[in-house]
């Protein structure tokens, strides 16, 4: 299992083709990777920002929850804070396990509570100026089906 | 304790963190305190559905009691992902 | 849309890192790996036999309906036949979406599909001889959710 | 017509591919004349449920019309992925 909070961007094929590599007995990997998002072609940049400390203490809380949950053989969190531009990644998860199923529920689990339960806030700035991203409420819908 | 303030929580008090001295027996009780002081606590606290609140990096209800807490941080809902 | 089916070993981490790329409009980014899995020691290799022309056109199809029901930006299939050895990445699919959901559902969805679509067969080979692995009626049921 | 088999079908009747002529009308009265050629081809069919069936590389049903297929194959369950 391995955390990692950073301002660097991170290089995610390396990282991808890296885990869980060498491993012969774990049958599937899943991967998500987030993006900055400009739907509209109005957004300049996003930053991040993140309270130290409780971020990995949060992240390997919900990392801990995944393993305990389901047949894992490896688990990978990498968020990044600071600034960013458009199309650049913010992070990424990586789920190995003997079946896929498990990897790729798993994957998704991380993601929800991490949308949802890692101090992160998204401010996002563009033509009209600066906003802070709002939480939605599907984001926290979509914990209940765990 | 250590008082925390994150993202428009932060924007709005004006500061991202400071040091306090308080009787208050919960988070609830501490909020309306803060509340008290000056009109930009009281905005900041104007809507508790729309914050969150970890005692010691742990998430919290409003109405979890203090003792023994030493960092209260304050924050709008997680955007993280 | 990319569709591979190919004998030599692919770059997982280039083609992931590499997949969506660029693109600023696209949130989220899912890739599933399958790899030759040996549960107990024993397995010596693998060897995948396929239907040529068939098997790219299943594949095309698959790719498709996934496109068709959920909202994505790009699809990348890659699968491997002739002889693997445990640990060795048999193949890999990836999902772009602005949304993480229709990444997730798209990219289980191909795999359901591939699984028991795609005309591919597995030989493996160990201490106790040969044997065709035998298809799984779990891997059958998990069609009928989509 | 050209017949494909694939893996185990494949070894049980002991040849990849060949060219047939038939006057079956569908998938099943192919099978049965396959069946009564020779033992190999008995056992590769003796359980259809066991077996699938491609029409010009797309899957069909074991009742389905074989007029104008060119090629048909048979394999069993796949396993990719």
């Amino acid at each position: 299992m391995r955390i990692v909070v950073t301002e660097a961007p991170f290089d995610f094929g390396a990282e991808a083709d890296a885990f869980a590599s060498g491993r012969t007995d774990m049958g599937a990997v899943v991967t998500f990777t987030g993006t900055v998002r400009d739907g509209t072609g109005t957004l300049a940049g996003m930053e991040i920002e993140h309270y130290p400390g409780m971020t990995e203490r949060a992240l390997e809380k919900i990392a801990e929850q995944a393993r305990a949950r389901w047949s894992l053989g490896d688990v990978l969190v990498i968020h990044r804070y600071g600034r960013m531009a458009p199309g650049e990644r913010i992070m990424m998860v990586a789920t190995a396990a003997p079946h896929r199923r498990d990897a790729f529920e798993a994957a998704e689990f991380l993601m929800d509570y991490l949308k949802t339960r890692a101090p992160f806030w998204k401010k996002e700035s563009g033509t009209a100026g600066e906003a802070w991203v709002a939480a939605k409420d599907e984001d926290e819908d979509a914990l209940r089906r765990w | 304790m250590d008082l925390l303030y994150f993202a428009w929580v932060r924007e709005r008090i004006g500061l991202p963190r400071e040091r306090i001295d308080t009787q208050a027996a919960t988070v609830a009780e501490l909020v309306d305190e803060l509340r008290a002081r000056e009109d930009r606590y009281a905005a900041a606290f104007a809507d508790l559905s729309a914050l969150r609140v970890a005692l010691d990096q742990d998430l919290a209800d409003f109405d979890a009691p203090l003792a023994g807490v030493r960092e209260v941080a304050f924050f709008p809902p997680m955007t993280g992902g």
